[in-house]
């Protein structure tokens, strides 16, 4: 091998850094309404295009266009509206909380609001969600009061949770949101398992699992689409890009596939984009995707093309990774601005009662802080005891657990 | 009394559960159609069908993950890994979600799963075939962990085990399987069928967990122990003429504490004995807690008999594994 | 959800038990010649259809045919011919040791001969398989003396792995075989970490990963793909799709994708079939991907399409969950008789020189047992020792194994 | 001689380890462009360009995995898993390979590799930032692990581990990242640039693996930990006016058993202390050594101050660390 020239390493980059202009011209936004809505019982193979393309309804103007438009009406539109302005104020407020110290830590959602609040409305009461730490529009579009979410983020005496997990690691089984888990993709193999479980026993109900995009690196996403695709289960796999994990793009995770959405042809799952930060886009796919797993027809791979607007979380500051207005020149605009945009443009909705619904929304968020901080707030007030930290490791507390709470005093 | 082997004892703990409960199913790598490479699951697929007995792909991650989404909706799976070696894949899912789900979600959601595996040497299996992994999930809270060393106690252990409400890691000395080996390598085995093990109850019945069993009564010392090293226990008591008390643990975690104190308390002298590993295994726990609690009744150390610190070797098999000259060494010392 | 038909789990199951007639029907064979030849730098997408195809030249006349035709001389083919031919001897004669307990354990090739024989002529010194327990092909035809592969299969006295490992794991760096690890899957991200590192030291050797079709279920797969594309790693990935792993047939593993080589789609890897019981087509294709690899290109995925006619293993009797017949009705043939047939057609073989030659390599295999057991075999003989045990856990020997040696009177 | 925390000290170990010797890599998750989540690996990518410093996928198998085949290449991979309660993805990896791999290619092959991973808690960091794993890494034959409890042991030790031939289990105690944490969080902590282990030679040196030190010399009782929790024995020491003699044990396999029985025969009185859950803790390892080798010369049981035995609460985060006053407790009884 003497005439062989040296190999060399590829060690993928993004495009700018901090300091550099952003630049989005390599990202391809087709036209809203210019991608087809086959049917949900269509060939796998026949869907190929739609892993490469990205799904949009609502254009430039504020209309809704194409065939994957017209499922919602106004009024259905203006609720989700609020759930995603709830969404951000509650992050807003939560997110200075945190720095006043009421809590150790908190995560937002700046920019993909639409995903969770839109896909949350294409569910049946029942169906379970198996979502990462970015997915709190579940919550607030399931009707979970955000007292509880905020006891469980002040970790109070309140809490559902007895202070046993980090902040916003909520779980409501009665809101179809199971359990979050601090390890990085885990669930979403789970969330196969459920719909198999779902499956096994002849029910009706589906499941939902949910990734981000640097997560489908991780070992369980590859194990969630072989038991989904083998077993046909009833799942609907949510992967959430928004274009960061951490410091880092998503052209490590990625790698030389065009996209995420990619992966799941290898396994003959139906794959497809849709923009994310377009509230009608995202529940109409949603809906397809659901109910094809409602029709026994297995699972169907989403990928929401969205960006992280805010920091990765209170412990991070992106402007040591990207350039500081990357947010402001990514294409696909503001989830909450668009929607709001179109319900101008139908006539149902104006700018004074949106600033109107603001100042409501807020009302309601800061009442529920001001119920929620009553109870305590991590450092202060009422709090989840010692005796809370040793219940519920296992059903019953077994002896050598029952020796240690008693030289705990407690 | 129908006489059983232990992989018989434990197909019929499957099979009596999975008559009771539809709830409960079992899967695993080759363990549908084909019953298993140990054949614990044969018949169970033709008897209650394919989606409750079925072969998994070769993902121990997924298995384990998709049976704790299947136990956080309501069924009871009861999962194969077809030797300890292999689970590790599965390591996450066990560690950071089954054992975690019920704390973390404050009951809302719970793992009531049990994910069998054979474990233990004597077979030439080299270091992928004969693993005692039981350490690696003492140390997880959440858990609990079980290693019968007879069809009786395999069988109301395991039923036990599935109708647990949280996560069990339930390991089989396959060692054992056939009969009550020894560690004589080179000489026969007697069958569960000639021993009293063997007779095992039809139907359903639970053996607790949680609960030692003393396997010979004694005074002299105190063997601590579990699965094939039961066996080899004995023969060494009966080898060296020392009147070992025998306790076999039947579960590690949680662990019969006072069955432990209250005959190292009557005997003064301690030995601890498993396959794994010396360093970090479940030795190191036994003799911590002894020395804890029976301290004042000691008359010697404690001393571990145990796999050495190395893989586990093919060739050299027999100087692996901790036979009754070793351990009964060990126990006159330990006399002194 | 009332009108709602219940779901059902789907259980993929093979087409045909022990008691059917054996049925390949389902399975699509191309004619020989018939799939395109594309440069080593074309792009991946235009390269879709290999993955969904099989790459073949032998054809059913015994000629060798089509664009992948024509890079061997026949001395070469005659080479590979005895490789394959003292493979089978090789496993005939070991397989029958085992039965007579001069082993514990054994596994064999039987109609899997020409994917590692022919992939290994593709190498150069330096470069480095990561091989599962079915790739010995790699030793024979690199050279590597078959004596010590017995060795290492009796565990006695000059077994080069001192006993330490289970037969047939073999190990040498120095003929580019990597020591097998009875974990599946495990060296497949191996590979790509190798492959990475040449690439960090700008050196030129490449590294090739092995997996069968059963265990790309596995992290490690997935992990090894995701991998191998972001960081264009010189790696050729190869699938042995066997059809089984163990007792499990090939759709559990699959799933809903055609193929296995689909899996590498979704990453932008150039992903190709290749009829695996066809000397001259491996080799090919084994040719064009390691080229790929050497000139910086990145990753190529494999996937030969052959059979597993043995058992799975010495503790395996396939007779319980398939067929007895089934591999007589194999449609792509034996490697060995089709490689044969091809030389004899291009007049450089005929039945008496196979005949011939089979009597030679069965003395040449006989005379290499022979010197092997004057070493001892598992339980007579010379062995290694006590003390090879506790030798090599680590560089230096700590002080507590120390202790353990001196305890264990050695 | 410069100051250095923690942090800092980490990097100069790798910026030294990089400049003396081409082979070695770091990679992991936001350790390349941006120098890791902890800051341990920043301005080295500037440094040593994007093939020796670089981000790597959120896949702690492929990290590992592909560290194994790098070291195995030739290289000496230095990796970080960005907590080290995410390494169980990579255990498969770990026990079953890197581990085993010298053994089992009778040192054809080899695995010079450190695996970086901040520990343990103190930071409110819930179950899935606290954890302290490295009694599922002791039980593993063929590992290491190492544990420094100061910049000036951080440092020489990463150094040793990075040029040691065997896989190094690398734990940084992330509480100790910015200064010696001693458990009374309502207090300040000094910060390194006021300690004397602070105070950081430049350029290469090494602490070597396996051998202790003694922290505080002392005749009433032997106080063994590691990490963190060396402060808080200081601490203990002071409040309580017992006179301990505290050893930070620093690598914990192998261990220096030398220096721990010396110190145990002369003070008869035994306290293990660590941060991570009790049963099948390393302290139990510690305690059947320490009762086995000592056993003539304990006055009083060995005690085990640790964790629960639960999965590391938010809320209650002081309530499960076991800080001073527990500490204390138990060195008065063991003085009974
Ligand atoms: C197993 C595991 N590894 C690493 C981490 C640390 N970590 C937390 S979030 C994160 C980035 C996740 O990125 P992505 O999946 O894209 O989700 P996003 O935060 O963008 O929603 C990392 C590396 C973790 N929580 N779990
Ligand atoms: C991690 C792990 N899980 C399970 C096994 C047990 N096992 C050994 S071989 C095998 C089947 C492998 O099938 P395949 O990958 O198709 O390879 P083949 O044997 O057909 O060459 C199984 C399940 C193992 N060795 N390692
Ligand atoms: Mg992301
Ligand atoms: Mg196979």
């Amino acid at each position: 091998m003497a005439d062989q020239p040296p190999l060399s390493l590829y060690v993928p980059e993004p495009a700018v850094r901090p300091g550099d202009t952003p630049d989005f011209s390599n990202v391809i936004i087709p036209k809203a309404g210019s991608v087809d809505r086959p049917p949900v019982d269509a060939d796998p193979e026949s869907l190929r295009d739609l892993a490469f393309s990205i799904i949009r309804v609502l254009n430039r103007k504020g209309e809704a266009v194409g065939p994957w438009a017209g499922l919602l009406t106004a009024d259905e539109l203006l609720e989700g509206l609020k759930h995603m302005m709830t969404l951000r104020a509650f992050d807003a407020r939560m997110q200075t909380a945190q720095r006043q110290g009421k809590t150790s830590f908190y995560m937002q959602h700046m920019g993909e609001e639409a995903v969770s609040c839109a896909f949350r409305k294409a569910l049946e009461p029942g169906d379970m969600n198996f979502p990462t730490y970015r997915q709190a529009g579940l919550l607030i579009a399931g009707g979970y009061p955000m007292v509880d979410m905020m006891n469980q983020i002040y970790s109070n005496e309140a809490d559902p949770l007895k202070g046993r997990q980090l902040p916003i690691m909520y779980s409501s089984k009665e809101h179809g949101f199971f359990s979050i888990s601090g390890n990085l993709g885990t669930q979403f193999v789970q969330a196969v398992g459920w719909a198999m479980a779902s499956a096994i026993k002849n029910d009706t109900r589906i499941a939902a699992g949910w990734i981000g995009d640097g997560s489908t690196a991780e070992s369980d996403f590859h194990a969630a689409l072989v038991f989904a695709s083998t077993y046909r289960a009833p799942v609907v796999l949510n992967i959430v890009n928004n274009q960061w994990a951490i410091s880092t793009f998503q052209g490590i995770a990625r790698g030389g596939a065009g996209t995420f959405a990619a992966r799941g042809l290898g396994f003959g799952i139906p794959s497809l984009r849709v923009d994310g930060n377009d509230y009608l886009a995202v529940h109409a796919v949603a809906k397809w995707a659901v109910e094809r797993a409602r029709r026994n027809l297995g699972p169907t791979l989403v990928e929401y093309v969205t960006y992280r607007v805010g920091a990765h979380s209170t412990s991070d500051d992106p402007s040591a990774y990207r350039p500081k207005a990357e947010s402001d020149a990514w294409p696909l605009g503001d989830p909450v601005l668009r929607l709001k945009n179109h319900l101008i443009k139908i006539g149902a909705w104006s700018d004074e009662r949106h600033t109107q619904a603001e100042a409501e929304i807020l009302d309601t968020v800061i009442a529920a802080q001001k119920e929620a901080e009553k109870h305590g707030t991590l450092h202060t007030g009422g709090k989840p005891s010692t005796r809370d930290m040793f219940e519920g490791v296992y059903e019953e507390m077994p002896p050598h657990l029952r020796r240690q709470r008693q030289q705990a005093g407690v | 009394m129908p006489r059983m082997t232990m992989i018989e004892a434990i197909r019929d703990a499957l099979d009596v559960s999975m008559g009771r409960d539809e709830g409960v199913v079992v899967f695993g790598e080759d363990v549908g159609y084909f019953g298993g490479v140990f054949r614990c699951t044969a018949g169970l697929q033709q008897k209650y069908g394919r989606t409750r007995c079925f072969d998994a792909p070769i993902s121990e991650l997924g298995i384990v993950g998709t049976a704790i989404g299947m136990a956080a909706y309501g069924l009871k799976p009861c999962v194969e890994v077809q030797f300890a070696d292999y689970v590790y894949p599965a390591y996450d899912q066990i560690v950071s979600e089954a054992a975690r789900l019920r704390y973390r979600s404050n009951g809302q959601f719970t793992c009531p799963m049990v994910i069998r595996m054979p474990t233990g040497g004597g077979i030439f299996g080299g270091q992928t075939h004969s693993q005692s992994p039981e350490a690696l999930f003492t140390h997880v809270s959440g858990l609990k962990v079980v290693e019968p060393s007879n069809p009786v106690d395999a069988k109301g252990l395991l039923i036990a085990a599935i109708e647990d409400p949280d996560p069990v890691i339930f390991l089989e000395p396959k060692r054992l399987y056939n009969g009550p080996f020894d560690g004589h390598h080179d000489q026969p085995v007697t069958p569960w069928s000639k021993h009293a093990l063997g007779e095992v109850e039809a139907g359903h019945y639970t053996v607790p967990l949680g609960k030692a069993a003393v396997r010979r009564e004694g005074s002299a010392l105190t063997v601590l122990t579990y699965g094939t090293m039961v066996y080899v226990a004995e023969a060494a008591a009966r080898e060296t003429g020392i009147d070992a008390e025998i306790i076999d643990l039947r579960t590690l975690l949680p662990l019969d504490l006072d069955t432990i104190t209250a005959s190292v308390r009557k005997t003064g002298r301690c030995v601890v004995v498993h396959e794994a590993t010396l360093t970090s295994g479940f030795g190191a726990e036994l003799a911590a807690l002894v020395q804890q609690h029976c301290f004042y009744n000691l008359e010697a150390p404690i001393a571990r008999v145990t796999g050495w610190d190395t893989p586990y070797p093919h060739a050299q098999e027999w100087d692996y594994f901790p036979g009754p000259v070793r351990l009964g060494e060990a126990m006159r010392e330990v006399m002194e």
